[in-house]
C-alpha cells in the first residue's frame, strides 16, 4: 500500500506546526521521521491518522485522494497510529482495551476476542494477560497492546510516535523485532523519533523536519553528520561543564522511603554537596520525580531522614524548604508551575513579599518588564501565561528563581525545548553554580546529562542503582544501567 | 327594599373593592377555595362589589413577601376591606391594620378582638366547624370495621386541638350510644404533619402519613388539613382492593371524583357571613367584632344561610346515613351537647365537671386533646 | 468555571457588551413570551404589571430594595468562593444560620435597657453564625474531600430543620406552634427605618459597603490575588508558598459572613422575627445573580436589582392575571442560560473565523 | 402506630423507592458517560407536571409517561449541548436549570393543581403475588415499580456485559481515546445524556401518576433530585449499589413515620432532615475510603473494612471534562 502526503499545512494560531510538508511511504518500508522537539513530527502524523484536521493539503492512498475527518476514517483506509502519550483506558482490562473500537452492538463477544488476542500477542512474543487492568502495565506493554489492537483492526500503515522514550532496553529490542516482522509482511511503518541511533538500526528511509518544513529525505545507510545538519539550524555546541570544586553537604537523605509515581522511592541514601550539578537518569517515572518532590518538601516521605544544611526537614512544608533555600521547578509547567488565567505581572505579584495586605501592582509590573527583558521572554506583561510557548513558559519559571538559592531541584528543565533554548537555559543555570548553588535535575536525554552534570545518579524501579562522577562513565554504560542491567 | 336599592345605587357609582389573602392555592379543593368561592358569591349577590385576591400567601410559597407589603398593594389597588384567611396571618394583619386605619380588616379564625390586641378596624370571624367535625367523626365511627380512626392533623394550636377533639366526641358518641360498643375498642389517632398542607422537607408528608394509617389497619382517615391527600390515598388503596374510607375537609366539592371512598365532607360556606360584613363595611356600620357562626340548623346545607355544612359522600352506608340524620337533628335542637362534662384532658386533668357544658371561650382555648385520643397535645 | 478578571471596559468592549446584551434580552423575551402564550396569558400585560409592580411607586421600589439588599450581600460573598473555584451552594443555609444567631442575640436583648447594643451585636453574631456554618462545609471539602455542592446542600436542609425545630420547639409562641414563626420582636429591637417606606437606610448602607469592600479585596489585596491564583491552579500555588486549603476556608468564611449579615437583616429589618422561610431563597438566587454578572463585582448590584424587581413585580401576576408568580424564576433562569449561550456562540464564531483565515493563508 | 407488618413495610419501601431508583439509574448512566446533570431536582418536577397535565388532558396514563420521559430528556439535552458543544460549565448550567425547571413547572402547572387525575392502576403479578412474604413485597405493585426493578438488571447487564456498555464506560474514562478508536465521544455523551434524561423523566412521571398522584405546589417530589444525585456517588457509579442506596433511603423515609409514633419525644424535624446529614456522612466515608492514611488507621478495626469495600467507588476519570477536539 502506498501513501502520499502533499503540501500539508497545520496551523495553530500563529504557530505553523506543519508548513507545506510532502511525504510518501511504500508498502513494506520502515520510514523514519526525524526532527528536533517541536519540529512538527507528531502534528504531521496526527494529520495522517485523522486525529487532527489539516489546515490544507492533500492525502492520497494508492492514488485515491482521501479526506480523514476522524481516526475512524483513517483506520478504514488501513492507517493507524500509536500516539506519543498512549491513548488507552487505565481502569479497563487489557481485553476491554483490545475490544474497544472493534466491537459494537449487544452481543457478548469477550471469549471470541480473548481467543483472537492470545495467539496474536504470542506471534510477536509479547505476553499480555487479558484480564489484568491496563493500569498495572508498563509503558512498553501498553504500547504492545495498542499495536496488537491496531493490527487486529487490519492496519497496513502503522505510525509510532517516539515509541522508544520510556521503555526498557529489552522491550525496545522486542518492539524493533516486531516492526521488522511487520515490514517483512508487507506493512509500512512510520517511526517518529529524534534519536538517530533508533533510525540507524531500523529504517530504510528517513524524512527530516525542521520548524514544520521538510529539510531532507535520505536512504539507508544514513550519514549522521548530514542528518544533524538537516535537523538543526546550527550544530548544537554543548555548554562545557565547568569544574566545580564541591564544598560541604547541602542536602542529605538517608533510608528515605516514599510512595507516589509508578514505583515510589525505596531506601534512598544520598548526599549533595555545595556547587555540585547532579543529573538524575532513568526511565520516565523510575523514582526521579518522587525524589525531587521529597527533596523539595512537596511530598512527605513515609520514613527516613531528609536534612538540609544538617537541619532535619521531616514533616516540614514546602514553604519551610523554600525558606531554607530549596527551590523546585517541575516539568509540567501549566499543571504544576504556572497558573493559567493569570498574566505574567500577576505571577510576579504572587512572588512578591508575602507580608503586605495590599498588592503593589506598580512594583509587580516593573519586575515583569525587567525579567521579560532579561530572560528574552516573547510575551507582554499582561499576556496570560497559557498563551506563551513552552520554551517561554520555561524561561518565565526560571525567571522566578530567587537571587541566590542554595539548592535548585529541576525536573526535566529542557523538556520540549528546542536545542537553542535548551542551551540558553543551561548557560543561565550555570551562572548559579558559579555562585556556588547546587543543582539537581532529571532528564530523559542521556546526552544532556552527560554533557552538563558533574555527578550522575541512575534510577531504576525507585532505587538508585548507580552513582558515578560524569567523567568516569559514558552514555552506553548508563543506558544499560537505566534498563536495570548492572 | 328601598334602602337596599339606594345602597346599590350609591355603590354602583364607585365599585367597592375588597381584597382577599388566601393562605393556599385558590384551587386547593380545600380551605382556600372555600374562601375564594365565597368571594365570588359576594360579587354575585352584592352588586357593586369587586374582589381582588392573591393566593399562596405563606412564607413557603412566597418567600420574602410580607402581609403588610401585600396589603399596601391591595389598598393601592383601591381595596376598602381586606380579608386574611389564615390564623398564620395574625401578626401581619394586625401590623397592616394599624398602618391603614381607614381600611377595614377581616381576619378569619383569629382572636385579636378577644385578646384586645387589635384596633377598631379589625374583626375576627370563624365558623363553628366543631359541629361539622362531630358529624365527620360520627360518620367515621359508624363506618369503621377495625375500630381504628386516623386523624390527619395540621399544626398544633387551639383551633386544631378543638377540631380534633370534636371529631373524637362525635366518633365516641356513635361508637358508644349508637353502635353500643365498648369505648376501649375505639382507637382515635391524631398525627400532626406540621402545617396546613405539605411542604416537602418541612412538614411530614401527608401522603405517607395517610398511607401509613391505612397500612397499619386504620380504615377511616379524617383529614384536618387543607389539601386532599387523604381522599387521594384512600382512592389508591381502594384500587388495590382495600376497604378503606376517608373524610376530607373545608370545601363542599372535596368529594368530587372520589365517590368510592368519601364518607362526606364538613365544609365552610363563608358566602353569607362575608355578605353580611361587607354590607356593613359598605353601609359604614362597621364595628370590631369577634364572630363565631354555626350551621343553620333548619338546613345546614343552605348556601345562603348556613356557615357550616356537611354533605354526605356516596360511600356512606344507609343506616349510617339515617343515624347521622338523627344525630344532626339532635345537635340542632340542642338535645345533644357533646361538650358537656364529664370530660377530661389527655393527661387526665379535668376539662369539664359532670353536667357542666363548656362555654365558647373554654372550647376556643382548649389546652389539650381529650382523654381517649392518641397523639401529641402540643408541639414539643 | 469561567473566572472573569476585573477589567475596566473600554468603549469598544462596552459597545460589544451592549450588542450581546441586546441579543440575550431578545432571546429571553421570546422564550418568556412563548411560555406565557402556552399558559394562555397576555404577555404584554404580564410584562407591564411586573414593571408597574416593581417600580410603579416609591413603596414598591422600597420593597425592591428590601430584596436587593440580601441579594447583593450574598452576591458579594459568593464572589470570594467563586474566585477560588468553590460552588458555595450552602449559602442558603448560611443566610439561615445568620438569622438564627441574630434571633438568639435579640432574644437575649428582649428586656434590656440598651436594645441598640444587642441590635449591633446581632450583626456580629450573624456574621459569625454564617461564617461557622460555611466553615463546616469548608472543612468537609478540604479535610473530608466531600464535594462542596453536596456538603453545602445537606447543610442547607439541616439549617432549615434547625430553624423549624426552634420555631416549633424552644422558641415557639406560648401555646401555639405555627409556621408564622417566633413571637414578633418589640419595636425597640427593630432596625431603625423610614416609617413611610418601612425601609432601613442602614441595610442599604451595609449592602453598598459590602460591594465596595469586595471590590477592593479582590482587585487590590493580596488575598484577592491568592484566591484567583488558587482558583486557577491550586497545585502550582503550593510552589508559591501558598496553602490552598487555608484560602478555601477563608473564602468560605467571607461568603458565610456576608450571607449571615443578610440573614440578620431579614430578621431585624424585614420580618422582625424568625420564620421558617427566613432565607427566602435569596442564597440560591444570588448564585444566579453572580453567574449572570459574569463574576464581576461591579455588575452584581445591578443584576441583583433587576432580579429583585422581577421578584417583587411578579406578585402582580396572580393578582391581576391569575398566573403563578414563579414566572420570575423562569425569566431569571432563562436570562442566565441565554447569556451563557450567547457568550459561547461568540467564542465559536471567533474560532471558526480564525480557522477560515488560516486556510486562506495556507492556500 | 405501634403495630405494623414487616411485609407491608417492605412493600411500602419498594413502592416508594421506584421513582428514586429510576432517577438514580438515569443519572448513573449520564455520569458514567462523563456528564453531570445537576438539574435533576428541577427536571423531575417539570416532567412530573408535564406527565400529569398530559395524562389529565388525554385521559391516558401512557401518554403522560411518554411526555414526562421526553421532557426529562429535553432538559438533559440542554445540559449536554451546553457543556459538550458550547463548552460551558456543567455545574452552572445544571444548577440554573434546577431552579428554572422547577419554577416553569409551577408556572405552567398552576391551573391543574389539586385536580383528581388519572393514575396507574395496581397490577399484581398473578401467581407470584401469592408467595407468602415476597409476593406482597415485590409482586403486588403497579408497572412503574416493576419497571424500576427491571431497569436495575438491564442497566447492569448493559454496562458490564455488552460492547455498547463497554463504550459507555470508556467514554466516561477517556474521551480522547474513544475518539482515537474512531468513535465520536460527543455523540456518545449526548446519546447517553438523553437516555439518562428519559429515565429521570420517567421518575417524574412516576411521582405524579403513581407515587404521589396529582399535581400541586408542592407536588411532594421536591428534594428527591438532590437525593438521587447523592445516591449515584453513594453507589460508586454502579447501578446495583445505587439501587441499594435508593432502597435504604426509602426505608428511612417510611420508618420516619413509625419512629415519629414510637419516639414522640424526638422533634419531627429530625426525621425530615435525617437523610441529608446521612448523605454527607456517607460521602465523607467514601472519600476517606480513598485515603491511605485513613485506611491505615482503620487497619485495626476489621469490622469497618466491608463498609469501606462497599463504599469505595471511583468516579469516571473524565467526569465533568467533556472532549475538546484539537
Ligand atoms: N494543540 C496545539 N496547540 C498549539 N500549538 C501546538 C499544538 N500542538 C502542537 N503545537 C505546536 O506545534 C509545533 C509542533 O508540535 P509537534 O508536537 O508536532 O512537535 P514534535 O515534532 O512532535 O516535537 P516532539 O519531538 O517534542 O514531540 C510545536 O511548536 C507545538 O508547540
Ligand atoms: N460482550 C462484552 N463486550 C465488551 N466487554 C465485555 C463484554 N462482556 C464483558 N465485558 C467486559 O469484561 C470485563 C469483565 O467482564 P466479565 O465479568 O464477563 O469477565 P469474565 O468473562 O468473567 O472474565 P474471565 O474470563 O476471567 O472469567 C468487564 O469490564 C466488561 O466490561
Ligand atoms: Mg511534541
Ligand atoms: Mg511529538
Amino acid at each position: 500500500m502506498r501513501v502520499e502526503l502533499e503540501n500539508i499545512h497545520k496551523h495553530y494560531g500563529s504557530v505553523r506546526a506543519n508548513d507545506g510538508v510532502d511525504l510518501s511511504v511504500q508498502g513494506g518500508e520502515i520510514h523514519g521521521i526525524l526532527g528536533e522537539n517541536g519540529a512538527g513530527k507528531s502534528t504531521l502524523m496526527k494529520v495522517l491518522s485523522g486525529y487532527i484536521r489539516k489546515t490544507a493539503g492533500t492525502i492520497t492512498v494508492d492514488g485515491r485522494q482521501v479526506e480523514f475527518r476522524s481516526p475512524g476514517k483513517a483506520s478504514e483506509c488501513g492507517i493507524g497510529m500509536l500516539y506519543q502519550d498512549p491513548l488507552d483506558f487505565l481502569n479497563l482490562s487489557v481485553l476491554d482495551n483490545f475490544m474497544l473500537g472493534q466491537v459494537s452492538g449487544l452481543k457478548n463477544e469477550r471469549e471470541y476476542y480473548r481467543r483472537k488476542l492470545l495467539p496474536l500477542s504470542t506471534h510477536f512474543n509479547f505476553n499480555l494477560d487479558p484480564n489484568s487492568p491496563v493500569s498495572r502495565l508498563t509503558i512498553g506493554e501498553r504500547q504492545q497492546l495498542e499495536i496488537l489492537r491496531l493490527l487486529s483492526i487490519g492496519i497496513k500503515v502503522l505510525i509510532l510516535d517516539e515509541p522508544t522514550t520510556g521503555i526498557s532496553e529489552i522491550q525496545k529490542q522486542t518492539l524493533f523485532a516486531a516492526l521488522k516482522q511487520l515490514a517483512r509482511e508487507g506493512k509500512s511503518v512510520l517511526l517518529i523519533s529524534h534519536k538517530l541511533e533508533d533510525t540507524q538500526v531500523l529504517c530504510n528511509r528517513v524524512t527530516v523536519l525542521r520548524r514544520g518544513k521538510v529539510t531532507g529525505h535520505m536512504e539507508a545507510p544514513f550519514d549522521t553528520r548530514q542528518l544533524l545538519d538537516q535537523m538543526f539550524d546550527q550544530l548544537p555546541t554543548p555548554p562545557s561543564r565547568l569544574k566545580a570544586s564541591p564544598g560541604d553537604t547541602i542536602l542529605s537523605m538517608s533510608d528515605v522511603v516514599s510512595t507516589g509515581g509508578r514505583t515510589g522511592l525505596q531506601k534512598c541514601n544520598i548526599l549533595v554537596r555545595k556547587g555540585e550539578v547532579v543529573g538524575l537518569a532513568g526511565l520516565e517515572g523510575s523514582g526521579q520525580g518522587v525524589f525531587l518532590r521529597v527533596a523539595s518538601g512537596m511530598s512527605r516521605p513515609k520514613s527516613g531522614i531528609v536534612e538540609v544544611d544538617g537541619r532535619s526537614m521531616i514533616g516540614k512544608s514546602h514553604r519551610e524548604f523554600k525558606d531554607a533555600g530549596v527551590t523546585f521547578v517541575p516539568t509540567s509547567r501549566l499543571e504544576e508551575g504556572l497558573v493559567p488565567g493569570l498574566d505574567i505581572t500577576e505571577h510576579f505579584a504572587l512572588n512578591a513579599r508575602k507580608t503586605r495586605f495590599f498588592v503593589r501592582w506598580s512594583n509587580a509590573l516593573s519586575a515583569a518588564k525587567e525579567k521579560i527583558e532579561m530572560f528574552r521572554i516573547s510575551g507582554r506583561p499582561r499576556s496570560p501565561v497559557q498563551s506563551l510557548s513552552g520554551g517561554n513558559q520555561q524561561r518565565l519559571l526560571l525567571s522566578f528563581l530567587p537571587e541566590a538559592p542554595r539548592l535548585l531541584l529541576l525536573e526535566n528543565p529542557t523538556r520540549g525545548l528546542d536545542v537553542e533554548s535548551a542551551h540558553w537555559v543551561w548557560r543561565h543555570l550555570q551562572t548559579y553554580t558559579a555562585r556556588n548553588t547546587s543543582i539537581v535535575f532529571s532528564s530523559a536525554e542521556l546526552d544532556e546529562i552527560v554533557m552538563v552534570a558533574d555527578r550522575i545518579l541512575v534510577f531504576f524501579d525507585g532505587k538508585i542503582v548507580k552513582d558515578v562522577r560524569a567523567e568516569d562513565t559514558d552514555s552506553r554504560e548508563l543506558g544499560r544501567a537505566i534498563a536495570g542491567e548492572i | 327594599i328601598v334602602a337596599f336599592a339606594t345602597g346599590v345605587a350609591s355603590a354602583a357609582k364607585e365599585q367597592f373593592k375588597f381584597g382577599l389573602l388566601l393562605v393556599g392555592p385558590y384551587n386547593d379543593h380545600g380551605w382556600s377555595q372555600a374562601h375564594y368561592e365565597a368571594g365570588h358569591y359576594v360579587e354575585k349577590n352584592v352588586s357593586g362589589t369587586q374582589m381582588i385576591y392573591i393566593d399562596k400567601v405563606n412564607p413557603a410559597d412566597r418567600p420574602g413577601v410580607t402581609i403588610p407589603q401585600l396589603v399596601d398593594d391591595l389598598v393601592e389597588k383601591g381595596a376598602k376591606l381586606i380579608i386574611a384567611n389564615s390564623d398564620d396571618m395574625k401578626d401581619g394583619t394586625r401590623e397592616a391594620a394599624a398602618m391603614h386605619p381607614d381600611v377595614k380588616f377581616l381576619h378569619i379564625s383569629g382572636d385579636d378582638v378577644l385578646t384586645g390586641k387589635s384596633g377598631k378596624n379589625l374583626t375576627n370571624l370563624m365558623g363553628r366547624m366543631e359541629y361539622g367535625k362531630m358529624m365527620a367523626g360520627f360518620a367515621a365511627a359508624m363506618t369503621t370495621k377495625t375500630g381504628k380512626i386516623g386523624y390527619l392533623g395540621p399544626l398544633v394550636n387551639e383551633e386544631t386541638r378543638r377540631l380534633a377533639a370534636s371529631c373524637y366526641l362525635g366518633a365516641r358518641y356513635a361508637w358508644e350510644k349508637v353502635l353500643k360498643k365498648d369505648v376501649k375498642d375505639l382507637k382515635f389517632q391524631v398525627t400532626w404533619i406540621g402545617f396546613w398542607f405539605n411542604i416537602p422537607g418541612v412538614t411530614a408528608d401527608p401522603t405517607q402519613v395517610a398511607q401509613n394509617f391505612y397500612d397499619t389497619g386504620y380504615d377511616v382517615v379524617i383529614s384536618g388539613i387543607d389539601t386532599t391527600e387523604a381522599v387521594v390515598v384512600a382512592g389508591q388503596k381502594r384500587n388495590e382492593g382495600k376497604k378503606v374510607w376517608a373524610v376530607p375537609y373545608d370545601y363542599v366539592g372535596a368529594c368530587d371524583g372520589a365517590s368510592a371512598v368519601c364518607l362526606g365532607v364538613p365544609y365552610f360556606n363563608w358566602g353569607p357571613s362575608y355578605t353580611e360584613l361587607i354590607k356593613e363595611a359598605m353601609g359604614g356600620s362597621w364595628s370590631p367584632k369577634w364572630l363565631w357562626y354555626g350551621p343553620d340548623w333548619k338546613n345546614i346545607n343552605d348556601p345562603d344561610t348556613s356557615t357550616i355544612g356537611f354533605v354526605y359522600g356516596a360511600a356512606l352506608g344507609d343506616d349510617a346515613k339515617s343515624a347521622l340524620n338523627t344525630f344532626i337533628a339532635d345537635l340542632g335542637t340542642g338535645k345533644l351537647n357533646l361538650f358537656k362534662g364529664p370530660l377530661s384532658y389527655q393527661d387526665g386533668t379535668e376539662f369539664l365537671k359532670t353536667g357542666v357544658s363548656a362555654t365558647d371561650k373554654q372550647i376556643w382555648y382548649m389546652e389539650q386533646l381529650l382523654k381517649g385520643m392518641d397523639g401529641q397535645s402540643s408541639a414539643k | 468555571m469561567t473566572m472573569a478578571q476585573i477589567t475596566s471596559p473600554g468603549p469598544a468592549q462596552l459597545l460589544k457588551f451592549v450588542r450581546e446584551f441586546g441579543l440575550t434580552l431578545t432571546v429571553v423575551v421570546l422564550f418568556t413570551t412563548l411560555v406565557l402564550l402556552i399558559a394562555g396569558a397576555p404577555p404584554l400585560d404580564a410584562y407591564f404589571y411586573i414593571l408597574k409592580g416593581s417600580l410603579g411607586s416609591w413603596v414598591k421600589i422600597s420593597h425592591v430594595l428590601k430584596t436587593w439588599v440580601p441579594l447583593t450581600l450574598c452576591g458579594a460573598g459568593l464572589l470570594y468562593t467563586f474566585r477560588i473555584g468553590l460552588w458555595n451552594i450552602g449559602i442558603e443555609g448560611q443566610v439561615m444560620m445568620g438569622a438564627v444567631f441574630a434571633t438568639l442575640t435579640l432574644r437575649l436583648g428582649l428586656n434590656s435597657q440598651w436594645p441598640m447594643w444587642f441590635l449591633g451585636l446581632s450583626f456580629a453574631a450573624a456574621a459569625l453564625g454564617g461564617g461557622l456554618w460555611a466553615l463546616i462545609a469548608g472543612f468537609l471539602k478540604t479535610k473530608g474531600g466531600v464535594n462542596e455542592i453536596f456538603a453545602g446542600l445537606g447543610m442547607n436542609f439541616v439549617a432549615q430543620g434547625l430553624i423549624l425545630w426552634l420555631i416549633f420547639g424552644p422558641w415557639k409562641r406560648p401555646g401555639v406552634a405555627s409556621m408564622s414563626g417566633t413571637e414578633i420582636f418589640p419595636q425597640s429591637l427593630w432596625l431603625p427605618y423610614i416609617s413611610s417606606l418601612r425601609l432601613s437606610p442602614a441595610a442599604i448602607a451595609l449592602a453598598v459597603t459590602a460591594v465596595l469592600i469586595t471590590a477592593v479585596m479582590l482587585r487590590y489585596s493580596r488575598i484577592g490575588l491568592c484566591l484567583k491564583a488558587i482558583g486557577g491552579n491550586s497545585q502550582a500555588c503550593v510552589l508559591y508558598g501558598l496553602t490552598p486549603t487555608h484560602f478555601m476556608l477563608l473564602a468560605m468564611m467571607f461568603a458565610g459572613g456576608f450571607a449571615g449579615i443578610a440573614g440578620c437583616l431579614q430578621v431585624s429589618g424585614v420580618y422582625h422575627r424568625l420564620l421558617p422561610a427566613i432565607s427566602s431563597n435569596y442564597g440560591y438566587l444570588a448564585l444566579l445573580v453572580v453567574m449572570l454578572s459574569n463574576y464581576n463585582v461591579w455588575v452584581v448590584p445591578f443584576v441583583a436589582f433587576f432580579f429583585a424587581c422581577l421578584n417583587v413585580g411578579s406578585i402582580q401576576l396572580p393578582m391581576m392575571l391569575q398566573l403563578d408568580s414563579s414566572l420570575a424564576g423562569v425569566i431569571q433562569g432563562a436570562l442566565v442560560l441565554a447569556t451563557l449561550a450567547v457568550s459561547a456562540w461568540r467564542g465559536r464564531r471567533a474560532k471558526i473565523f480564525e480557522a477560515q483565515t488560516q486556510e486562506a493563508v495556507a492556500k | 402506630m405501634n403495630e405494623f407488618q414487616v411485609s407491608i413495610l417492605f412493600a411500602a419501601v419498594v413502592a416508594g423507592a421506584a421513582p428514586i431508583i429510576l432517577a438514580t439509574l438515569g443519572e448513573t448512566i449520564t455520569e458514567r458517560a462523563g456528564l453531570i446533570n445537576l438539574s435533576l431536582d428541577g427536571s423531575i418536577l417539570l416532567s412530573a407536571m408535564a406527565a400529569f397535565v398530559t395524562a389529565y388532558l388525554t385521559h391516558s396514563v401512557a401518554v403522560g409517561f411518554i411526555i414526562g420521559a421526553l421532557v426529562g430528556a429535553l432538559v438533559a439535552v440542554l445540559v449536554a449541548v451546553f457543556s459538550i458543544y458550547l463548552s460551558q460549565s456543567q455545574v452552572a448550567v445544571g444548577f440554573v436549570l434546577t431552579l428554572m425547571a422547577r419554577d416553569l413547572a409551577y408556572f405552567i402547572g398552576n391551573p391543574y393543581s389539586r385536580l383528581q387525575g388519572p393514575q396507574v392502576m395496581p397490577l399484581p403479578i398473578p401467581l407470584l403475588a401469592d408467595i407468602p412474604f415476597f409476593g406482597p413485597v415485590f409482586f403486588n405493585h403497579n408497572w412503574p415499580v416493576y419497571l424500576s426493578l427491571v431497569c436495575i438488571g438491564i442497566l447492569t447487564w448493559y454496562m458490564y456485559r455488552t460492547p455498547m456498555g463497554l463504550a459507555l464506560r470508556a467514554v466516561g474514562e477517556h474521551p480522547k481515546a474513544v475518539f482515537a478508536r474512531g468513535m465520536d465521544p460527543k455523540k456518545l455523551q449526548l446519546f447517553y445524556a438523553v437516555c439518562g434524561g428519559l429515565l429521570v423523566g420517567l421518575a417524574g412521571a412516576t411521582f405524579s401518576l403513581s407515587t404521589k398522584p396529582g399535581w400541586g405546589r408542592p407536588q411532594g417530589a421536591e428534594g428527591t433530585g438532590w437525593i438521587a444525585l447523592a445516591l449515584v456517588i453513594f453507589g460508586g457509579w454502579h447501578p446495583v449499589k445505587a439501587a441499594i442506596g435508593a432502597y435504604l433511603f426509602s426505608f428511612l423515609q417510611v420508618m420516619g413515620i413509625y419512629l415519629q409514633g414510637w419516639l414522640p419525644s424526638i422533634p419531627t424535624q429530625v426525621f425530615q432532615v435525617a437523610p441529608f446529614p446521612l448523605m454527607i456522612f456517607t460521602l465523607l466515608l467514601i472519600s476517606l475510603a480513598q485515603k491511605e492514611a485513613f485506611l491505615a488507621r482503620v487497619e485495626k478495626m476489621p469490622w469497618i473494612r466491608p463498609f469501606i469495600q462497599m463504599l469505595s467507588g471511583t468516579p469516571p476519570s473524565a467526569l465533568g471534562k467533556p472532549h475538546e477536539a484539537e
